[in-house]
């Protein structure tokens, strides 16, 4: 598979300090971007430099610092509407993560738009951040918790999900963009044109899918999306939450504190415009000028380039892990990211994470938060390797070597 | 692919999961319920799915007679939970808590410098899970099953790793 | 007032890089402290290090380089328990501000401890944090809201407060330690006498208290204490909520999503042990690897070092300021830490905050998030000067200076 | 303790306070309600909690004939206030929203190279207002009156600032 002329993986690589460290006197193959993914330099350097010369708390500040250090903070508004092609960046919502922006959802819209009654739309593969929420607000408000079925190969079942909708209750639909366990990408227009058609809104979790492929939420069609900055090489403690301005206004505020306020009395508080409406307390200042500085590098590389780069790496993933002896790829969607789950059928996914780790690979082993999706495959683990842009196709290699060994050493 | 040497091309797998834990978590020879048994218990590592049932009956002086055991985990906890039955065979309860405790204290650091004495063979035994102290979260794996076994000792029904 | 041997403000200051800029050509002299304080090297390389060296997702990882941040992050909860003198790690609970933590009482004590019927007492002098989150649970929760009064010098009217108890109604006083507005520091011990004595539990703002003096829980007596991290010499993005531990465990989870779980089911969840009940999702890495470097310098220095540089500064200020003509010191308290609000006479506090920064001073002016107080003392707004470790006499004599001039050029 | 130079002792701070907003501040020339008015409306900036309320009587050709406003804020939305009742004395709606533009652009980038050349002279009034752009937080400050006159044209009775 050729690569864009753009595109050099190893001059990428030189971008992120951690990757020339050794780990138990290996060279570290880090295969743990689902997780987190790790951080480039120009990351690094814009939060080091606003603490070095030019740092103050914002938005009420009359003075220097306050301004620049506000002008610096709400470029990141800016940048995030731009990524995801959000008309306006008034509907940009500064979180703590993406469980805070989904907490958000669930008690500002859940608890706040939605009646006792009506019911929310999950699907079977979810991160618990986005079945706990739902499920608080279900056992509280009684409202009904569905979870759309999905197929064997890891994908939605279209029309298990539309008969989700036949009678009318769904209110909101709050569903992955991309599974963090199986890789597998959610038909995001398909499931937004069923639930409109039903009077539906949709909310997408779209913390994996983000990191992947360029979202345009206005093509999307969709009613909110959220995410999280660990994840596409920002720092961590920032989340976002997009939604539609005449949605975000219908919808009370949450957290309650400074900044999201218009006036305070002790008989009455007014709230802020959207998006600080939903923005209390000091923001995460240093954070968004480091996913600013994060949303720049990813541009300057381009979602194209990432894309492909990434097709490569799970292909040529699925095709060796695949011809090992004992090794089991979960997860078999047609659209999928840079994840790769797998079984080994002679030892325990923590025996094949602490082996490869011995080998200074690190890959993920456990439920990954999302036990319901493991329940529903029949298994209590699996080891998940997983790709930023600075995996290499040699790295790949690397695991598929690994792994045999401990395939042998187990044997 | 496999590194060739004449030795053992797994030496540096070695050091954590040595032929006996490879063995015993394989093949463990405790690892059955006990179709008598006075006291069972189960424990339960929920952040990483691990889960055990110990079944204990004791011989008429108070003293462990036997230990058996179902568990669903790693190589590390089954290992563990097979040494651990076969280690507390005819002790008492204190005696057992006092190995527990020296145990987890190798597990933990990879030594035990206050080891009692009298502890040294059993502590022989299972100096091969030593090498988890290496690997805090498999620290839990190791200790699941003396939970679950103290708990029962104890009389309550569940234990959590701490 | 002679200043302890190991306290030298001009070797702190090389700790604090951003000291040395300029601002509209004069050097910075930053007096926005309790907004936000400056970050020392120590904190800006803790951060920079770990996303260099030593970085992943925490708690889950069975690989090196999860196992060391996970080591790294956890380490910050051990430093905050030294420093509160908690006697259990376990009680130590991360939020993402004090904001955070204090909508995290007021969800998870106040519904679901608190019943309809009961009150919630503040003070007349709280920051808007610590007012809109029990507004927002009377108007939901039929949860009466009293406000305890304050003196016209600006200190709790402790007979005030006693009265408030008569009816046994309250079961929880949730009030500042320190006014960031006037620097009040409020009778600690005595308010969680008198609580306790009517049977309610004592939370206490501590976010500015934390900053000027040694606080110790087990001697408080209090129940609950919270503070955010970027006041003291943290980054932003990390609060802390430390509470008794069978307290903790009466309360039910506020925030749902990964890492807060023991176990999910679309039935029903588990929740994990305290403190992460209460921590869902990827908490705040960095953020605790650097409020964890914050903390060690400041011990390093140490609260009664502190204390006493701060106690100069504020004498120095009082003094300077009271003698310029159309100056008035707003809060007039006793017991007071390094916060100083003032008015003048021939110019609104927004004109005097730029004509300030114009001469490099950065001073903050409004109603410093504290509407109700202002109204309290019948003002409109306020130009405040905060002060930290940094902070030199000779700043505020620059200060005294500069105010003058406005003074003048306002005449 | 003042520096003393033989000009302006006050230069540095006289870049975005020149006479003529200290003069307004202190002394508006328009700062009260009118007796007899045709519309008002009041500008509010939670932000920073500057108020304002402005009036306005219009001549029988619909163009404004006076303003009159009261002001609670800074010595910058005061003169502001008192520069723009001076400025729109004579114009009709569509001009007085035209020169709103203009003066907008002005206080945001401290030029306004897309002026019309039939503003330059209210524009010349009102450059004193042009330091502004360097202090972002302030541009609100000069803004907020002119979205109540704005609000009071359109028959809105309040205004935010943007
Ligand atoms: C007393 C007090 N409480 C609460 C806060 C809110 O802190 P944060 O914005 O970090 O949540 C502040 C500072 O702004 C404060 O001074
Ligand atoms: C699909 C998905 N949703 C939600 C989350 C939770 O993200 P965070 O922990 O940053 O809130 C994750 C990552 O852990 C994820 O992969």
């Amino acid at each position: 598979m050729s690569k864009p002329a753009t595109f050099d993986v190893a001059r990428i690589r030189q971008d992120f300090p951690i990757l020339t460290q050794t780990v138990r006197g290996k060279p570290l193959v880090f295969l743990d971007s689902a997780a987190s993914a790790q951080k480039p330099r120009v990351v690094i350097d814009a939060m080091r430099n606003a603490m070095e010369t030019q740092y103050a708390n914002i938005h009420r500040g009359l003075h220097w610092m306050s301004e620049r250090t506000t002008e610096a903070y709400e470029a990141v508004r800016d940048a995030i509407a731009v990524l995801m092609n959000a008309s306006d960046r008034h509907e940009i919502v500064l979180t703590q993560s993406v469980t805070g922006s989904l907490n958000l959802m669930a008690h500002s819209y859940g608890r706040g738009v939605l009646q006792p009654g009506q019911a929310v739309v999950i699907s079977g593969m979810e991160h618990h951040s986005n079945i706990v929420p739902w499920q608080m607000l279900r056992d509280e408000r009684g409202i009904e918790l569905r979870v759309a079925p999905i197929t064997d190969a890891g994908e939605l079942d279209l029309a298990g999900f539309e008969a989700l909708f036949a009678d009318g209750k769904v209110g909101l639909v709050s569903i992955t963009h991309m599974s963090n366990v199986l890789g597998s990408v959610t038909p995001a227009e398909r499931i937004v044109q069923i639930a409109h058609a039903h009077g539906a809104k949709v909310l997408f979790d779209g913390s994996q899918a983000v990191v992947h492929r360029r979202i345009d939420v206005q093509a999307l069609g969709c009613d909110f999306y959220a995410w999280t900055g660990h994840k596409l090489y920002g720092p961590t403690g920032i989340g976002v939450l997009w939604g539609r301005r005449e949605l975000l206004e219908r919808m009370p505020p949450f957290l309650g504190g400074g900044d999201m306020i218009s006036s305070v009395s002790y008989e009455k508080s007014t709230w802020a415009e959207v998006p600080h409406k939903f923005e209390a307390g000091t923001p995460p200042i240093l954070e968004g000028i480091g996913l600013k500085a994060a949303i720049d590098y990813v541009q300057s590389i381009g979602y194209d380039a990432i894309a492909e780069h990434e097709r490569a790496l799970v292909d040529r993933a699925l095709a060796k892990l695949s011809a090992i002896e004992g090794v089991t790829i979960i997860g078999r969607a047609q659209d999928r990211g840079g994840v790769v789950s797998f079984t080994l059928d002679k030892a325990h996914a923590h025996d094949v994470a602490t082996l490869l780790d011995r080998q200074g690979i690190a890959v993920r082993a456990g439920h990954h938060c999302a036990e319901p999706l493991m329940r529903r495959l029949n298994l209590d683990s699996t080891a998940r390797a997983s790709f930023g842009i600075y995996t290499t196709l040699e790295e790949i290699d690397v695991l598929a070597d690994a792994l045999t060994r401990v395939r042998e050493f187990f044997k | 692919m496999a590194v060739d040497t004449p030795v053992d091309s797994f030496d540096d797998l070695r050091d954590l999961y040595q032929e006996v834990i490879l063995d015993r978590g394989r093949k463990p020879r405790y690892g059955q319920r006990l179709e008598a048994f006075d006291a069972t218990a189960k424990g339960d590592n929920p952040m990483c799915g691990d889960r055990v049932q110990v079944w204990v009956k004791y011989a008429e002086d108070g003293r462990i007679a036997a230990t058996g055991f179902d568990a669903r985990g790693c190589a590390i906890s089954i290992a563990s939970a097979d040494l651990m039955a076969e280690t507390v065979q005819g002790r008492d309860k204190s005696d057992t808590r006092a190995l527990f405790a020296a145990f987890r204290e190798m597990a933990r650091t990879g030594v035990c410098p206050h080891c009692e004495a009298g502890l040294a063979d059993p502590m022989q035994k299972l100096a091969p899970l030593s090498g988890v102290h290496d690997y805090p979260s498999r620290v839990k794996c190791a200790t699941l099953p003396w939970h679950a076994l103290i708990a029962a000792l104890d009389g309550t029904k569940e234990a959590s790793s701490e």
